[in-house]
């Protein structure tokens, strides 16, 4: 009756859940086959508890695999109903995981990547560096956030590469984002892939960036999610295409999170005709 | 799978078992379909199809509320000719087996409905056609089709002369009477009603004073509108003698019962596959486990079988 | 409490703050009473008075649904006479704080709507009545007087008639379009609307295989309804100018926000009180936080606020 | 702001919370105000978790209240949705609990008190069989049950008093309903006062025999609730009144959750014009 990736759907063993700020949770799993299966920048949707409330899984990027240890690693935000129950999740107890879902980075065409990431968009940098330095490739990290706090993972980084960070209040490096050191960097320097995660107008300036410069990207992406797995359509990405639009919307869940930085469209045109509003609120 | 029988006659459609996975939660079947067998489904109703490719709504799509989700899908597809050639083929193995292949038509003319009717009924790659007019109907005005008797009639009769399949008309909770609605579909020629379709909704945030769909307003689904698709469903089983199929916040076995007993004769899962990958296949299992458990033999008995006394 | 203004003008009302409990929820305000001050509360509005005493529906008359309740409980009320004799001067002590006493009327019939607005108006001891217009309409065949636009203008400019006091008229959500029956009240003379009450609703027990309520069907309230509920006021308030109490739903002050941005000037707090014998008090205390976290000096700059633009 | 009833707003700590039988649960608390200020027969309603599922708090006598420990306990057995989540609840977590509510049984008539417990009714008993131990008023108690396992507390009892047993399936004691001994008791001796728990057929074939008897007697009765504090009057249990229809509904919760047996009206008159169905379907 079940199939393969009937096996996504898992039951790990809470490790660890505590804050590294206020808002902020580190989330270690147990889950051997999880773990062991999933690339870097492919993420799980996780039933935060057991019955009907909330609707829906939350969606989460993997944060670092530890293959060997069996476990995965997730950070997140605080943010709303969802992740504030997880809060109250406790070790010992077991959480049902759908995962790994989506595509994930691919690291083959570089051997310097620039990683960059913005708020929680660090959190599934540090599992794609750790690979890169497996494979022998360079990192180049460049991190931004609020304040120095929530510079997340930032000494684990330091192992692994050459660090830049900024903040937006200035309280560790310069008061910037984090495209002034990328930038500063590309002066002298040369990347031949970047990878990025983080708020939509980082990813957007990002993206023009990448395009003057004339260098590969990928960017991981957000969207509101319904199933994960591909059929509802509802994380839908606008992208470039060659319809009579000009675009098309792509599944994050499903041929995402990770796009190429070229394909993305960060702004739909506003459409033309907009049709009259539906009975059900549909269409 | 144990002995019970779960077999049932939905108007002209025989099933497997009373289960059906409802259009725009399941796709066109293929994701599902990598996590557990289809064949163990009584059908599937896939996503709606339209006379040209709609890029559907931006983001945000979905929004969650308590008990249910929001969605403003807008009808995304590929237009039913790539559907002919390239969505429903890979489904057809199904129907060997026994599981109902059902297309789901939209449409925002009338003339879009006849065309993509006509063009799914005479491509043979479907066992039925479900008809969504819960749309808004242009040049009545962007009122729904699906809201006023007359314009339910003359579209469905519309579609019906050129369906040569048997034909499911999808109702609106939207409504003040749901069952004058009903009675306007079944005259037009409508085999099967299936109800509900989403309720008008619409989410906020806030803090960012703004909605949390791109659209604005949505249609509500999941476990939060089971009681009102309960009881139209069986204020329409009592008023009328058509075979319906129970859709709204189903997540179990126990909750398809409610709708059997209510008086449809299928059910429809939607929002649950969007909970669990499963969701569908465990309302099938669940209800064969809840028909075992209270020694009932056949499925059927439970149809309409609600115990009213004062 | 804290520098935020929490004052609102809805239409002819002053209200100290825009927390309103529901009629049905709070009884006469004497349970609640004695768990907090209720000149906390902008206003109360008691349970339906009818012409003559009801007993209600028999149990059971509370069903839980997902995110919700349904309940029958059938208007049992002491009739007016007593109410105006035993319920209402209890509550006298409120209005000198400034907390609006609002009395419910409901009826079966043209006569019985006009007779408890007449009683009810000139007893002097309420700030306003709200008229509940769901109810059936036996000289109609049993539909709803609040379900067509000319029954609800009778009904409403009969009792604006016999009204001395502002008077609400509280609208059903089992409608198809909510904007016509609302035009048609505010054409009657309806100073103030609240919307909605309960959506039509039904639980069945799948092991007995009979209805959870002694009367079968039930209203539909609570967080599952909020979505519905939002929409109709967000509708509502963009196509017409007539002051608005939100109403479904609502556990929080960011819910009671949610429906101020949708247009609403003030809220009405039901299904909360009895999840919480401190869910409207805890509405009132969210709702100035909210609004000191966001930096609002007065509640009155959310209303209508939502930033729609795509 | 608060007036006194805001006090019955209670968080209790759970001290145990294990099976009994399979499906019937043996919960302590600890929540000193609520087990010095309740009387016996009183109940409370628990909020099985934080948020908004399920939606309503759900109604448990008190089993036992242990003044001198701080403690309460409850007995229940496993339904649905809200007690399934009650199990989970494990011992050091908080539950808020509402109550004492309802008015509770009233020993002052009686020097010689019959108990009738059928079924999870046994639960509120052995409370009031403490307290009239403790005021020198003699108890005589029955209990009926499924199954001997379900004969719950019966130790407890047989130390306060003479215990007449029966089960459905004659596991332990006669296999009869509970009214069977009680009855056979009656024959050769007196009670002052019959105070009575468990399924409405039993209340009301008890109902019968105390009034055929001229015994007073307290029934305590179940309603599906929504307040639990009198305001929604939606917990009504129809008692005989001199109304044009000869009946009235008083509430479970405020008016009950015990009624005199004289009073109680088990089934209501069909009512002669049913009035057509609501828009809102409340009426
Ligand atoms: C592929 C992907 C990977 C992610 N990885 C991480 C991560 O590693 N760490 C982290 O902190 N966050 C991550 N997020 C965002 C995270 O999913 C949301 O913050 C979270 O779902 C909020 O849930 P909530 O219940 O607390 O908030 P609520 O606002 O109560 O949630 C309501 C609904 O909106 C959805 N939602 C709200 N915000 C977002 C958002 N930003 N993106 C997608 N859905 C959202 C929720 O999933 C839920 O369905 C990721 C999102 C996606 C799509
Ligand atoms: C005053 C009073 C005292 C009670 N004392 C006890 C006790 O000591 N031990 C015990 O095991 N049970 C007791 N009950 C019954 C207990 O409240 C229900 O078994 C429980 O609410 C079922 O909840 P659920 O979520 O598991 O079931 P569900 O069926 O999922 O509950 C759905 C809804 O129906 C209500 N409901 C279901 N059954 C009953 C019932 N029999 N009575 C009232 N409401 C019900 C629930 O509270 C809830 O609102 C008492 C009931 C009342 C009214
Ligand atoms: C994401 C999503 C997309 C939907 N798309 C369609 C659709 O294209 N056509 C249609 O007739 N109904 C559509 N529906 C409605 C469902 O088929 C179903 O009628 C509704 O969701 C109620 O059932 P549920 O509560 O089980 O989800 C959609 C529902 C959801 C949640
Ligand atoms: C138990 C109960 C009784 C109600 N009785 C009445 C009533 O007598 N008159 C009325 O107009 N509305 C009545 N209502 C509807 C509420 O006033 C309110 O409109 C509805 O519950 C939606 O709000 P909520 O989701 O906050 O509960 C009742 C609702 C409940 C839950
Ligand atoms: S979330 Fe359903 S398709 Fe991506
Ligand atoms: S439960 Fe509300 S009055 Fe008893």
């Amino acid at each position: 009756m079940l199939r393969e990736d009937a096996e996504k759907i898992q039951t790990a063993i809470i490790v660890d859940n505590r804050p590294l700020v206020s808002d902020v949770y580190h989330l270690i799993l147990k889950a051997p086959k999880l773990a062991s299966e999933a690339k870097p920048g492919q993420f799980v949707m996780v039933k935060v508890a057991s019955g009907l409330e909330p609707t829906l899984r939350r969606p989460f990027s993997l944060h670092r695999l530890d293959r060997r240890a069996g476990q995965v690693e997730i950070i997140y935000q605080v943010i709303g109903k969802g992740t504030d129950i997880l809060t109250e999740r406790k070790p010992g107890e077991q959480l049902e995981i759908l995962g790994p879902l989506g595509n994930g980075f691919c690291l083959q065409e570089g051997k310097r990547v620039g990683l960059v990431g913005g708020g929680m968009g660090i959190a599934p940098l540090l599992a794609v560096a750790e690979q890169a330095v497996q494979e022998a490739i360079e990192v180049v990290v460049f991190l931004g956030a609020r304040t120095g706090d929530y510079l997340l993972a930032k000494e684990e980084f330091e192992h692994l590469g050459q660090v830049f960070v900024v903040t937006d209040d200035g309280s560790v490096g310069e008061k910037a984002l984090v495209s002034k050191p990328l930038e500063e960097y590309l002066q002298n320097q040369q990347l031949d892939l970047i990878l990025a995660c983080g708020p939509t107008p980082m990813l957007k300036a990002l993206a023009g960036i990448v395009e003057t410069q004339g260098i590969k990207a990928q960017l991981s992406l957000e969207q509101r999610m319904g199933c994960g797995v591909g059929a509802c359509l509802g994380c839908a990405f606008p992208v470039k295409a060659a319809t009579p639009e000009g675009y098309t919307y792509k599944r994050v869940c499903h041929d995402g999170p990770v796009f190429g930085a070229h394909e993305v469209l960060f702004s739909v045109p506003k459409e033309v005709t907009k049709q009259g509003g539906c009975s059900c609120g549909q269409s | 799978m144990g002995k019970v029988d779960l077999q049932v006659q939905l108007g002209p459609l025989k099933l497997k078992n009373p289960v059906l996975t409802m259009s725009g939660t399941f796709g066109f079947g293929q994701e599902y379909g990598q996590y557990y067998d289809l064949s163990a489904l009584g059908g599937i109703i896939v996503k709606a199809m339209t006379a040209q490719p709609r890029l559907g709504n931006p983001p945000p799509r979905i929004a969650e509320t308590p008990g249910g989700i929001l969605n403003a899908i807008g009808l995304q597809n590929p237009g039913v000719d790539v559907a002919i050639a390239e969505e429903l083929p890979p489904l057809q193995d199904l129907r060997c087996q026994g599981t109902l292949v059902i297309g789901n038509v939209s449409g925002y003319s009338f003339d879009e409905y006849c065309t993509v009717t006509k063009k799914l009924s005479y491509s043979g790659l479907v066992d039925a056609i479900e008809l969504n007019i819960s749309c808004p109907n242009v040049k009545g005005g962007g009122l729904a089709f699906g809201t006023h008797p007359d314009t339910v009639y003359k579209v469905v009769s519309g579609v019906r002369a050129v369906c040569d399949v048997p034909l499911i008309v999808k109702l609106s909770p939207n409504v003040t009477d749901i069952t004058e609605i009903a009675f306007s579909a079944a005259k037009a020629g409508a085999d099967i009603l299936s109800l509900i379709n989403t309720l008008s909704g619409m989410a906020i945030n806030a803090k960012t004073r703004r909605p949390i769909l791109s659209n604005i307003t949505g249609g509500l689904s999941g476990p939060a509108v089971k009681p009102v698709a309960l009881k139209m469903v069986h204020q329409v089983s009592q008023a009328m003698d058509i075979p319906l199929i129970g859709v709204g916040g189903i997540v179990s076995g126990m909750d398809a019962a409610e709708f059997l007993l209510a008086g449809a004769t299928a059910v429809g899962v939607g929002t649950a596959n969007l909970m669990d990958p499963l969701g569908a296949l465990k309302v099938v299992q669940g209800l064969e486990r809840f028909l075992e458990e209270q020694e009932v033999a056949s499925v059927s008995e439970l149809i309409g079988g609600l115990i009213v006394c004062l």
